[in-house]
């Protein structure tokens, strides 16, 4: 019997090594997995590569994750959210690595991870200092840059039903990076809100088949 | 001396708002040109994108706290509109760059006469550098319209020859609309007025701008409201 | 007022010029624009490109399409299925061009059209005939071969239901290729099961946004 | 002289199926491999994979008719299972091409012992060509199992030193089950038998045989049932 559903949070990201790649999903608040991030904290691995959107605010959270030095390296399209205070001062004090990622490159370079290819050309960022030190083409008379896929060990990813085979659903745009996390990962891990049974979720309304899941976990488990 | 006549901010989001096609999908960014939402005629069922993965979204009705998980790129909580979509990251980014979205509204740092556009880092040193989605943006939307102030808080003119900050995208603006002038970016021409705030003469404008300023043939006037 | 809806099929089809490229959608006979394909036949343009997965069965629809002699181009990964008959008698006479895609390359080169992509690397096909002539390249220790987008003047394909938006939803697994054909083409044509009023569709379980839509129609319009 | 001893298409299949692993998400192709799920133990909840964007299906109950929107690769109707999910066909091949697959069972033409597989074309003048999502499942599935007739129907070995057919994918099989055996592909030793029909001896089998074959340290013997 497939069951992906892991029984507590901590179980669920208990194997989060030191030296890890990890996506974390969400866009500002929406579609962050406040719940996993805390888990991670209290695990304790360290000399993480954080790969996410923003970069974390206040003092919770992410920015908490980033404030015990537990991420070496962070990847993002979008570090300087008002109320990043922690990544600035780390940032500023060359405490920690920073690769910065148009935001649709950073989505294609995952999607490409998962979905098999190798690198492709983009037009984002051509003629700019992303373009710099990267393979370029003109190609129909656009100028395109050559990106790589991106791909990580790990996912935390807040979806919001599940099944035991992991199906999910997201709720509203919470959904953002999730799909295309939960592909590019070797181990996709979900909270959700309530784990459904086999089947109650309409075949049709499945966002993210089990197939690329790995654990799922109640948020409050 | 007087002070120069300028438009206000709604005054420039509301010239900005009359120019889109009813009909339209559009993305709108942080600064001025989130007051244009405010000046869109509901009649003309512009769609408004959100980077997140929305499409058709509208302010708060008042006393309404929103939800967490219905925000636009500049994290506000909005609400869906009757017709809306929601779907992942990557398919909006999809439309955005695959040339779907009818116009792309945001802010700029410089604009050059060639399209250059700097939005994103004055490339100072202690500079936390962001991108989030306008290199995207600028890049697929069919038309790049820039809403910002004329000249910089300093007083330097933000239209210029050339960008001197790190650029979002390469010959991709096509309109800009200031609190003194609207201009279109036409590629051979370089910055070409179509609009000039009343009372501004072209020599205060010229004057507020580093590039040589063409004018089409009828240029209107823009009235303060 | 966005109104996206065609009166009839016929009106529908009515921009089709000859010589024009024409994706449509469909797996054998599921997510088959049955209605539409009538039309474009009544409609009579001719000297085509047709982009589908398959090349027609029997002596009806696309198969019609093909022995009226429309269509001089045909761009599939798929056309001996059991009962394509005219395909086959027009390729072995040599009265039809055929470009062979496998069928997952085909789909990420229309998706590439759609999401303003430029050309990429896919490792399907590399050391066989279908790599023969291309771009290839070893990256990680695998091999890909360059692939360019594929875009289309005109999508014709099935969907379930729709608005005056054009948001779409499919039925069951006719979904298949009309997501990616409704971003690849200009024009993207749309019969649906019904017509629904706006908002009747949960903006979650829209499939395809308007936004990559044109034109929607009743398939008995 | 008898006739060398055969195992059914159905022995073949329920051997293929009894060697996948629980839980697994696996893909089936045309020819033999259909009876392979026939033979798939439901308790360990093995998840068929459509690439018209299906996982989770299975035969249709005696006397349904089906949905002509609910069809496998072969074009069949089936039905779906509880847990199923239905995606866009672009989704269903990164899921195949992005390595989620655990196993693609397919038929083959002819299968080298470096790994390579003919299975689309015999490059034969008036055939016509199609090549359908083989390649994209032979390049993606972490193991690619080929389930075949030791011989072709004139008798000639299908399982060679090199392919002479157009290749559908190259060094990728992993596994072969046939009328006669179970071989592995093994890098670097290339055909490594770990199954032999009963009765079979390892001079006729290898008589079968294009290539050197070489023997796993424990050789079941396959019995005819």
């Amino acid at each position: 019997m497939i069951n992906k559903i892991a029984p507590t949070l901590r179980d669920a990201v208990a194997p989060i090594t030191d030296g890890a790649s990890v996506m974390i999903s969400g866009f500002g608040d929406s579609g962050l997995p406040r719940e996993l991030i805390d888990a991670l904290i209290a695990h304790g691995a360290g000399d993480l590569t954080v790969i996410s959107n923003n970069a974390g605010t206040g003092e919770t959270g992410l920015a908490r994750l980033l404030a015990l030095g537990r991420v070496r390296r962070m990847v993002c399209s979008y570090p300087k959210s008002s109320g990043s205070v922690v990544f600035a001062e780390l940032y500023r004090a060359g405490r920690i690595e920073l690769e910065l990622i148009p935001q649709g490159t950073m989505l294609e370079r995952m999607r490409a991870a998962g979905a098999g290819l190798g690198p492709f050309f983009t037009p984002t960022g051509y003629g700019t200092s992303v373009a710099e030190g990267k393979e370029q083409r003109i190609y129909d008379g656009k100028g395109f840059v050559l990106e790589e896929p991106l791909a990580a060990d790990f996912a935390l990813v807040k979806g919001y039903h599940a099944d035991r085979w992991g199906n999910l659903t997201y709720r509203l745009a919470g959904r953002g990076f999730g799909p295309v996390m939960c592909m590019a990962a070797k181990t996709a891990i979900v909270q959700v809100d309530d784990i459904v049974p086999l089947g109650l979720i309409p075949p049709e309304s499945v966002v993210t088949p089990g197939i690329f899941i790995s654990r799922v976990v109640r948020k409050d488990a | 001396m007087t002070v120069p006549p300028k438009l206000s901010r709604d005054r420039v989001a509301q010239l900005t708002a009359a120019d889109i096609a009813p009909g339209s999908y559009i993305n709108i960014g942080l600064g001025i040109p989130t007051l244009v939402a405010k000046y869109l005629d509901p009649a003309k069922e512009i769609v408004l994108h959100s980077e997140n993965g929305i499409l058709g979204l509208e302010g708060l009705a008042e006393g309404d706290e929103g939800d967490e998980d219905l925000i636009n790129a500049s994290k506000q909580r909005l609400q869906l509109v009757r017709g809306s979509s929601i779907v992942e990251q990557a398919l909006s980014f999809a439309m955005m760059r695959g040339g779907h979205l009818d116009a792309t509204i945001l802010g700029a740092f410089q604009v050059a006469m060639n399209g250059d556009i700097a939005s994103w880092s004055t490339g100072a040193e202690d500079d936390i550098p962001g991108i989030g989605g306008a290199m995207d943006l600028v890049v697929g939307a069919r038309r790049v319209i820039v809403v910002m102030e004329h000249l910089a808080r300093d007083g330097r003119p933000k239209l210029l020859s050339a960008c001197t900050y790190p650029l979002t995208g390469k010959g991709v603006v096509t309109n800009i609309y200031t609190d003194m002038a609207i201009i279109d970016v036409v590629p051979g021409r370089g910055f070409v007025v179509r609009g000039i705030a009343e009372g501004l003469s072209r020599e205060a404008l010229q004057a507020a701008t580093d590039a040589p300023l063409a004018y089409a043939d009828e240029v209107a006037v823009l009235s303060a409201r």
